[in-house]
């Protein structure tokens, strides 16, 4: 029917989706030529949240990078922090107490679980099924209330400190985790109920945005999107950091990479993240949760009250910051979107040189004319939520 | 050492066009002439013992007053045999480009442009090479050294 | 149907210049009449918010969580999301607002229907926050009129209805005249370049 | 772009079958006929929409008789959520009983601030203790990251509860002035003590 | 008629409703119109191409399709009503009817004209 | 002749009244707190008058004194006075419309024959789609007069679903014409007398396709691909503000009214309530003489059919609430390839039942 | 009471006609001529006409109007093809004197005939849906079979024309 | 009472108001309309007619005339499609049929 469309002299329509488009998060722009309804062309333009992330880590100490790794990826903050922080005790060349590791992971888990909630709640929020999307908000909110508990803050938590945590597990934290998640069971089986089988959204979101897995890999898919698509790849499987190696856990895989795989996906990664909360929960050991190298972190209160080259010294670090060896490293971790990588460069100053984040939804966003054009513009929704492009991570 | 099975057959494979390598706290490091980076990129995704299909990440560095003063650094992966490497490859100041790896790996479009956007490399042979994270008119390049931290471009004008 | 019209368009015209000219506010100045409708006005608008949601960043996830079932923004009668800025009666800016988004930001706001408000969410939207750097806009009472700050990075959803209730205490202070507001005016330091 | 020309990626993975233990999402890709038939798919939806509707009806639109309203929302500014202890509110300086200010002025808020938030001017007293003139908070660039009470080598500041009264409609009134911060001890025992348990050994 | 008279006054009710709707908005409310606030909404950027522009040729076919379907419907009303009446002969004259306009459906269908997605 | 006058003006105040002074106002009320409660949180409830809120009826109020002081947007370049006809267009008939469907029988009444039907013409059904199909070209100039792509999308968007769910429709409908015979609907109500000739049971698939078509019709959720937030931003009425915005929701609302209304008459036995006939209604209300009887008996079938009315309304917004939308393509295949097929399939199957029936 | 609906309808029509076409935008144009069937509509409930004039609404102002709305948006011809060819004026104004001549000359026959045919009560089912239908299934089937075959030419005719192009680009 | 000649009258004049517009038209689309309205006329003619001769063959006529003017209307619109298709314009004057 184009041609006929062609033979009309039919002027391509081209318009503006975004930046300020319920669809594209207020962060990136597509300049999408139509002819009808059909996508001719799709561009991306992105960095409407470019707010200097680098230059901003450059020019702060080794500690202060903390709060910003939480607005990364602001819906996983978590697993930003302990990323960041696996990286620089990767540089110095340390490693955390048992405890710690085992924290560490409850707390990316339930940051995993929080993420892929919101994304299944706002793909069902701009396919319509309102519904849905606030039933996992309302879930959210329990999951981030544990969040809160932990780490004083429900968003941008500021957790994790380099060789440690800021403080341990509260009390009772297990007993009311346990309680939330039997809510969430709850809630996840009444979304499951209200849109996998649903004809209506399966037709939406199934065949759409699909993704053959070596074009997948080409473009640099990890996380989910790339599980979607049938490979099995899962850094908390390939290279097992804290103590992944020890939980019992499955790693979730589709077969064509379309929307509908990467929603199956989420929501079984969401049940295995609370497997892998119980079982961390279960094995938690005691013990110290920081490492006994008082160089890299700041010093305890009791010291600074009571030996003054403590006190001088704590000056020093705040002032100066820590200052790991000189050298570089990559560091991976799985992220709610994938592979999030760091790499950091020390020149052996309390400054990073330089602090690069490897977003992994950054290639997810630049595979989206691959995967748009053909396709209806109403298949622009499905397809962009269900990347989850995260601003703050994309754009950085 | 398993670890440098990469290494190893890139220095058997490209002898002279490596310049160094390491294997700081496990993390495998080539550095390269920038001449040869394709070629070198392509044997590292095709070579049956390699396999590095992944191109996980591209940035730079901008080491100011050393020379080269810039590193392009490249973060491979090998799901085959899940194994990373580091390609870097110095850029001098005063040729401040290197060729894409656009052919290589098809992930590595925006990785460039956004390279090129925050410090101003260019990559010879990119399809689309514009500023991708800032807005066209945004003067210098905020990621080098000598970019001031507050210096702003404020891109609104008078309105219309 | 013409002169119908034209003599609407001209009796609206004069009316409007009456308002305008605060010769209405004169003339009707202590009248309890005004007075009361325009408390009615101020009451009917303060509890019927249409959003526009300028959602950029981090604080959009604690918008979520406003709209969501715990917090309930629709409790004020602010719920209704409407994405044309024609519909809309407050801008609520959430999240950062870097230089590339400024010229987005300063048209959403001028498309806006009068009366309009604008809600800065989040320390960002206030003043930058802590990206203090070449990138962002430092605040957007920079570009446009803001109404209410809520600082807070992100704000809990506590905060957020504080300020929206604040906003309410605002509106409900209005006089007829202070509508419309107009452009974004173009302030000097949105154009201003420091190093 | 460029096309891609499909050229060398493998899907073999790395790691051995065992540790990786992938799971296949069903996909159910044949529908049988009645989930096919929208009608009754929706109809199990309108199920579980109901179910909510009539729970909350009884819940908390018309509770039982006797029982407690079951409210998931909460009633902002007639209820409040109970905090966690570790929550961070607004930073706020601790005063000491006889009035004047715990902190000591020296500094090491203000550098450890990602926002640079804190501006500090500080002075010397009689007795040669020093104090801070001015400290001003600019609430407009405070993340809530806590650094600030973290490196206090005086619990001078700490993270009270307080999130209220911080909207404002002018900016201006965001600076806010010591005698805007300090709070008694009273008020802020909980936190220091809290503060004091999680900061005061390396380990614990 | 007399029914066709209360469907008048009610007309004339909707549209004086309507229309006093219509007015009173035009009288209140502020206004002010500069160049940027009367641009079309585009997301907060300037349109690219104005958007008088041709729309494609689907969308007419629907129209037409619309067209000769809704005579079909028109006819089948009065045998509805007739139904009971007419009998099997009226039930089979209809199903002749409607064959042959299913033909054209069918028709249709396989050219490919009710494909959107394409 | 004056009870004739009287009871005309009874009948077009109450229905006019109930529409705009009722239904169009809390239908928006009713859509936010029955979403609110089904999604485990409140709703409105704050805007008071002195200390009282009653659980957020205030807001409806409150929006629409907002609304009206809200200003009247016309786009540059748009054509002003097209702009402003179709709300005009929109909203009509959905008011108009109402006034062909009964709300009550036929009833002797001081021996004045009242029958609860503004209007009780010949063509019933008909006059509504004559109606509504002129709803349509409010849409579609709504969306071409804009001169604003969304605007423009959604208006064709909007108007080719309008004219296909019209046809489809149309045919759905005919089963329940061939069964009862005739198009007037207060025949058609009365004919429902009897439980178990409820339309609903003689026609369960014509029902089914009658009730999507109508929501489709509408424009509601999960056919709402005209208007739908995360595609076109607001479709059709993009560039419209204040009242004229609120026009469009207004006549949207309307129609779930209208429809609740035609879908109770024809498929849900209209006014009467099951298992109890007219004539058991008015013995049973004996006690009250001979016209209070009729009365009371008027009353009941009165509040029946409101509060069957109300009972689709409820219906039509769980759907709302509960499902996510379709794709474009998508609403068109299931006019055109699903709803118009099984409606043929369904006149032929209620043809030869009824043949045989009535051998 | 009729007489006051007739000339209402009737001055509405022709004021609709006459703005449709001295009118140069086609949907303006568009609009009045669907102003003056709904007036027509109206004109028919005068004459007992119930199913028509339901029709008149449906079919004509509904359906073909909506076609012909679709068309010029379609072909995007709003505003530009609007300008009166100027060679073309002098032909214009013998057309109108022509028809207006013939307009003199049919008023004044009709006129002249003056049988004023009384306007007799209508029968009671006159008009009406089972009326008119009882007529069409009965008397008229022909017509309306060969309406069916009339329309599935016009469908098949519609999408060849305006699908050519696909099949010559096939080949 | 509207004698049978009001009716006839207007049925008239709304007939040559649609012939004026055939001739002084010069946008196909229009020229279109104006037929419809020629045809509406004599539809308002013909159940004049009927309903003064208490007779329905008028209106099956029209129900018929309805239905070719919906036909009529279908294929005529899409000649003017693929007209334009080869020359964008509706404007009669620069039709030219024979190149069509
Ligand atoms: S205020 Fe904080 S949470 Fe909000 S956008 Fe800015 S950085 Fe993100
Ligand atoms: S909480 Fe963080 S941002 Fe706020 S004053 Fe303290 S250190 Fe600065
Ligand atoms: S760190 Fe504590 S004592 Fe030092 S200046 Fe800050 S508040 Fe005062």
């Amino acid at each position: 029917m184009s041609e006929i469309a062609k033979d009309l002299h039919t002027e391509h329509m081209v318009i503006n989706m975004g930046p300020s488009h319920p669809v594209t998060h207020g962060t990136v722009k597509f300049l999408v030529t139509l002819d009808g309804e059909t996508i001719e062309d799709l561009k991306v333009e992105i960095g409407y949240l470019h707010r200097g992330f680098e230059k901003m880590c450059e020019s702060g100490t080794w500690y202060q990078v903390f709060p910003y790794t939480d607005r990364l990826n602001y819906v996983s903050p978590l697993i930003n922090n302990v990323g960041y922080a696996l990286a620089v005790e990767k540089l110095i060349g340390i490693d955390v107490p048992e405890r710690c590791k085992y924290v560490r992971v409850i707390a990316c888990e339930l940051s995993r679980i929080a993420d892929h909630m919101t994304n299944v709640a706002a793909g069902g929020l701009e396919l319509g099924a309102f519904t849905a999307f606030l039933y996992f908000v309302e879930a959210r909110e329990l999951v981030w209330d544990l969040i809160e508990m932990l780490c004083g803050a429900r968003v941008t938590t500021n957790y994790v400190r380099i060789g440690g945590l800021k403080n341990d597990l509260p009390d009772g934290f297990k007993q009311k985790t346990l309680e939330v998640f039997k809510r969430c069971r709850v809630l996840w089986s009444d979304v499951n109920k209200l849109l996998t089988k649903n004809r209506v959204f399966i037709d939406r979101v199934r065949d759409v945005g699909t993704m053959p897995a070596e074009e997948a890999i080409a473009y640099g898919f990890t996380g989910p999107c790339l599980r979607a698509c049938g490979v099995p790849y899962d850094v908390r499987k390939a290279n097992p950091y804290l103590v992944y190696d020890r939980m019992d856990f499955e790693v979730p895989i589709g077969e064509t990479g379309d929307n509908f795989d990467k929603y199956l996906v989420r929501m079984e990664e969401i049940n295995q993240s609370m497997r892998i909360v119980e079982q961390a929960l279960e094995q938690l050991p005691g013990g110290p949760i920081n490492v006994d190298m008082p160089y890299y972190r700041w010093q305890s209160k009791d010291d600074i009250y009571n030996r003054i080259d403590s006190l001088i010294f704590h000056f020093k670090t705040v002032i100066e910051g820590i200052k790991p060896p000189p050298g570089e490293v990559y560091l991976a971790v799985e992220s709610g979107n994938g592979e999030l990588g760091f790499y950091l460069v020390s020149d052996g100053s309390g400054k990073p040189y330089k602090c690069r984040v490897r977003p992994p939804c950054f290639p997810l966003t630049a595979a989206m004319p691959r995967m748009m054009k053909g396709r209806l513009i109403a298949d622009i929704v499905p397809t962009f939520d269900m990347i989850n492009m995260i601003g703050g991570e994309c754009d950085r | 050492m398993d670890a440098s099975v990469t290494l190893q057959r890139l220095t058997e494979r490209f002898g002279d066009s490596i310049l160094e390598t390491h294997s700081y706290r496990g993390d495998d490091t080539a550095v390269v002439k920038k001449e040869d980076i394709v070629a070198l990129c392509t044997f590292l995704r095709d070579d049956g013992k390699l396999l590095y299909n992944f191109m996980m990440d591209l940035t730079a560095v901008d080491y100011l007053g050393r020379e080269p003063r810039f590193e392009v650094v490249y973060h491979l992966y090998s799901l085959r045999y899940n194994r990373r490497v580091r390609i870097k490859a110095g850029v001098p100041e005063s040729d401040c480009s290197i060729d894409s790896i656009v052919p290589v790996w098809i992930a590595a479009d925006w990785f460039e442009r956004e390279v090129f956007d925050l410090y101003g490399i260019a990559f010879n042979g990119h399809p689309d090479l514009r500023r991708l994270l800032l807005y066209e008119g945004f003067e210098g390049h905020p990621l080098r050294k000598d970019y001031p931290v507050k210096k702003r471009q404020p891109l609104i004008g008078p309105i219309n | 149907m013409g002169s119908i019209k034209g003599r609407l368009g001209a009796l609206r015209r004069s009316g409007q210049e009456l308002l305008d000219s605060g010769e209405a506010e004169r003339l009707l100045g202590g009248s309890v009449l005004f007075t009361k409708v325009e408390s009615v006005v101020n009451w009917a608008r303060k509890y019927s918010f249409f959003l526009y949601p300028f959602v950029t960043a981090c604080c959009g996830m604690e918008f979520m969580s406003v709209a969501g079932p715990k917090y309930d923004l629709d409790r004020f009668g602010a719920a209704l999301p409407r994405f044309s800025p024609r519909q809309a009666d407050l801008l609520m800016v959430v999240g950062t607002i870097s230089h590339k988004q400024a010229p987005v930001l300063v048209k959403v706001y001028n498309q806006m229907t009068e009366p309009k408000w604008v809600f800065a969410f989040g320390v960002c939207a206030v003043s930058g926050g802590f990206y203090d750097n070449y990138a962002t806009v430092q605040g957007i009472d920079t570009l446009i009129p803001v109404d209410v700050y809520v600082p807070g990075c992100p704000p809990r959803p506590e905060m957020v209805i504080d300020g929206l209730m604040k906003l309410q205490e605002k509106v409900a202070q209005e006089r007829w005249s202070d509508w419309p507001r107009g452009a974004a005016p173009v302030t000097d330091e949105a154009k201003l370049t420091e190093c | 772009m460029t096309q891609f020309d499909g050229k060398g990626s493998q899907v073999t993975v790395g790691v051995p079958a065992g540790r990786l233990k992938p799971k296949r999402v069903r996909r159910n890709l044949d529908l049988t006929l009645w989930e096919k038939l929208y009608v009754f798919e929706i109809i199990r939806g309108m199920y579980v929409t109901t179910k909510h509707f009539a729970l909350n009806m009884l819940g908390f639109v018309l509770p039982p008789r006797g029982k407690k309203r079951s409210v998931f929302t909460v009633y902002y500014p007639d209820e409040k959520v109970v905090l966690p202890p570790a929550y961070r509110g607004r930073p706020v300086l601790v005063m000491r009983p006889d009035g004047t200010e715990r902190c000591v002025a020296c500094g090491l808020c203000e550098t450890a601030c990602p926002g640079h938030a804190i501006s500090i001017v500080g002075a010397e007293r009689e007795n040669g203790e020093r104090y801070p003139l001015s400290y001003v908070l600019d609430m407009t660039r405070c993340v809530y990251c806590g650094f600030c009470e973290e490196v206090c080598p005086k619990e001078a500041i700490v993270m009270s509860s307080e999130y209220q009264g911080l909207a404002e409609t002018d900016r201006s009134r965001m600076r806010y002035s010591k005698e805007q911060l300090l709070r008694s001890e009273e008020s802020v025992k909980g936190r220091i003590e809290y503060i004091r348990r999680i900061y005061s050994k390396c380990n614990y | 008629m007399s029914e066709y008279i209360h469907v008048l006054i009610m007309l004339v009710l909707a549209a004086a409703t309507a229309g006093g709707m219509l007015v009173a908005t035009s009288l209140i409310g502020p206004k002010k119109s500069f160049i940027d606030k009367m641009e079309p909404f585009e997301c907060g950027e300037s349109p690219i191409v104005s958007p008088k522009l041709r729309f494609s040729v689907k969308f007419y076919l629907v129209a037409l399709f619309f067209v000769i379907f809704d005579i079909e419907a028109v006819y089948a009303y009065p045998w509805a009503v007739l139904f009971k009446e007419l009998g099997l002969f009226g039930f089979i004259e209809m199903m002749i009817f409607l064959t042959i306009l299913a033909i054209g459906l069918i028709y249709v269908w396989r050219r490919g004209a009710l494909e959107w997605d394409r | 002749m004056v009870a004739d006058l009287i009871e005309s003006v009874a009948k077009i105040v109450f229905i006019f009244s109930i529409n705009l002074g009722f239904f169009a106002p809390i239908l928006g009320w009713v859509e936010r707190k029955q979403s609110a409660v089904m999604q485990d949180r409140i709703g409105a409830n704050r805007a008071n008058i002195g200390k009282f809120t009653i659980i957020g009826l205030f807001h409806p109020i409150a929006d629409a004194v907002k609304v009206l002081t809200k200003e009247d947007f016309v786009p540059a370049g748009a054509n002003k006075f097209f702009h402003t006809l179709a709300p005009f267009i929109c909203l009509v008939p959905a008011i108009a419309t109402f006034s062909v469907i009964p709300f009550g029988g036929q009833y002797e009444l001081f021996g004045h024959h009242v029958n609860l039907v503004i209007a009780d013409l010949d063509v019933g059904i008909l006059f509504v789609f004559a109606l509504t199909s002129l709803a349509t070209f409010g849409v579609v100039l709504a969306g071409w007069s804009s001169r604003s792509n969304w605007s423009l999308l959604g208006g064709l968007r909007a108007s080719a679903q309008m004219l296909s769910y019209e046809v489809a429709m149309g045919l759905a409908i005919i089963g329940i014409i061939m069964v009862f015979g005739t198009l007037k609907l207060s025949e058609i109500g009365a004919m429902q007398e009897n439980f178990l000739h409820w339309g609903i049971f003689i026609q369960p698939l014509g029902f089914i396709l009658f009730f999507t078509c109508a929501v489709a019709e509408n424009k509601r959720v999960p056919f709402d691909v005209p208007e739908a937030e995360s595609e076109l931003v607001a479709g059709y009425f993009t560039e419209y503000s204040g009242l004229k915005f609120v026009m469009f929701w207004m006549s949207e609302f309307l129609e779930i009214v209208t429809i609740s209304g035609i879908l109770t008459t024809l498929f849900l036995g209209a006014w009467h309530i099951p298992f109890v006939t007219d004539a058991m209604l008015l013995s049973f209300f004996q006690f009250a003489g001979p016209n209070g009887a009729t009365i009371l008996a008027m009353l009941v079938n009165i509040a029946t059919f409101f509060a069957k009315v109300i009972f689709f309304i409820w219906l039509q917004m769980t759907i709302r609430w509960t499902l996510p939308r379709f794709r474009y393509d998508q609403v068109m295949r299931l006019c055109w390839k699903m709803i118009l097929p099984l409606s043929l399939i369904n006149i032929s199957i209620t043809g030869l039942v009824l043949l045989l029936w009535i051998k | 009471m009729q007489l006051l609906m007739f000339y209402l309808l009737g001055l509405g029509a022709v004021v609709a006609a006459l703005i449709m076409v001295t009118n140069k935008r086609p949907v303006r144009a568009a609009m009045s001529l669907i102003a003056t069937m709904s007036f027509l509509a109206g004109l028919y409930v005068l004459l007992d006409a119930h199913l028509i004039a339901a029709l008149q609404l449906i079919v004509y102002a509904g359906a073909i109007m909506v076609l012909f709305l679709f068309v010029i948006m379609l072909l995007n011809i709003e505003e530009k093809e609007g300008r009166l060819a100027g060679s073309a004026l002098l032909w214009q104004m013998i057309a109108i004197a022509v028809v207006g001549l013939v307009f003199v000359l049919m008023v004044s026959v009709v006129k002249l005939s003056d049988n004023v045919v009384p306007l007799g009560e209508a029968a009671a089912l006159f008009g009406t849906t089972r009326a008119v239908g009882k007529m069409l299934f009965t008397e008229y089937l022909l017509p309306f079979e060969i309406a069916s075959v009339l329309l599935l030419a016009a469908i098949v005719g519609a999408v060849i024309l305006a699908k050519r192009r696909i099949d010559d680009s096939d080949q | 009472m509207v004698s049978l000649n009001s009716y006839l009258i207007l049925g008239a004049m709304l007939f040559s108001i649609g012939a004026v517009g055939v001739f002084t038209q010069r946008n196909a689309l229009i020229i279109y309309m104006c037929i419809e309205l020629m045809l509406n006329a004599v539809n308002l003619t013909l159940v004049a007619f009927s309903r003064f001769l208490n007779n329905l063959d008028g209106h099956v006529f029209v129900f018929m005339i309805m239905t070719v003017a919906a036909a009529e209307a279908a294929v005529g619109l899409s000649i003017i499609i693929s007209l334009f298709r080869n020359k964008p314009t509706v404007n009669v004057d620069d039709i030219n049929l024979s190149k069509g």
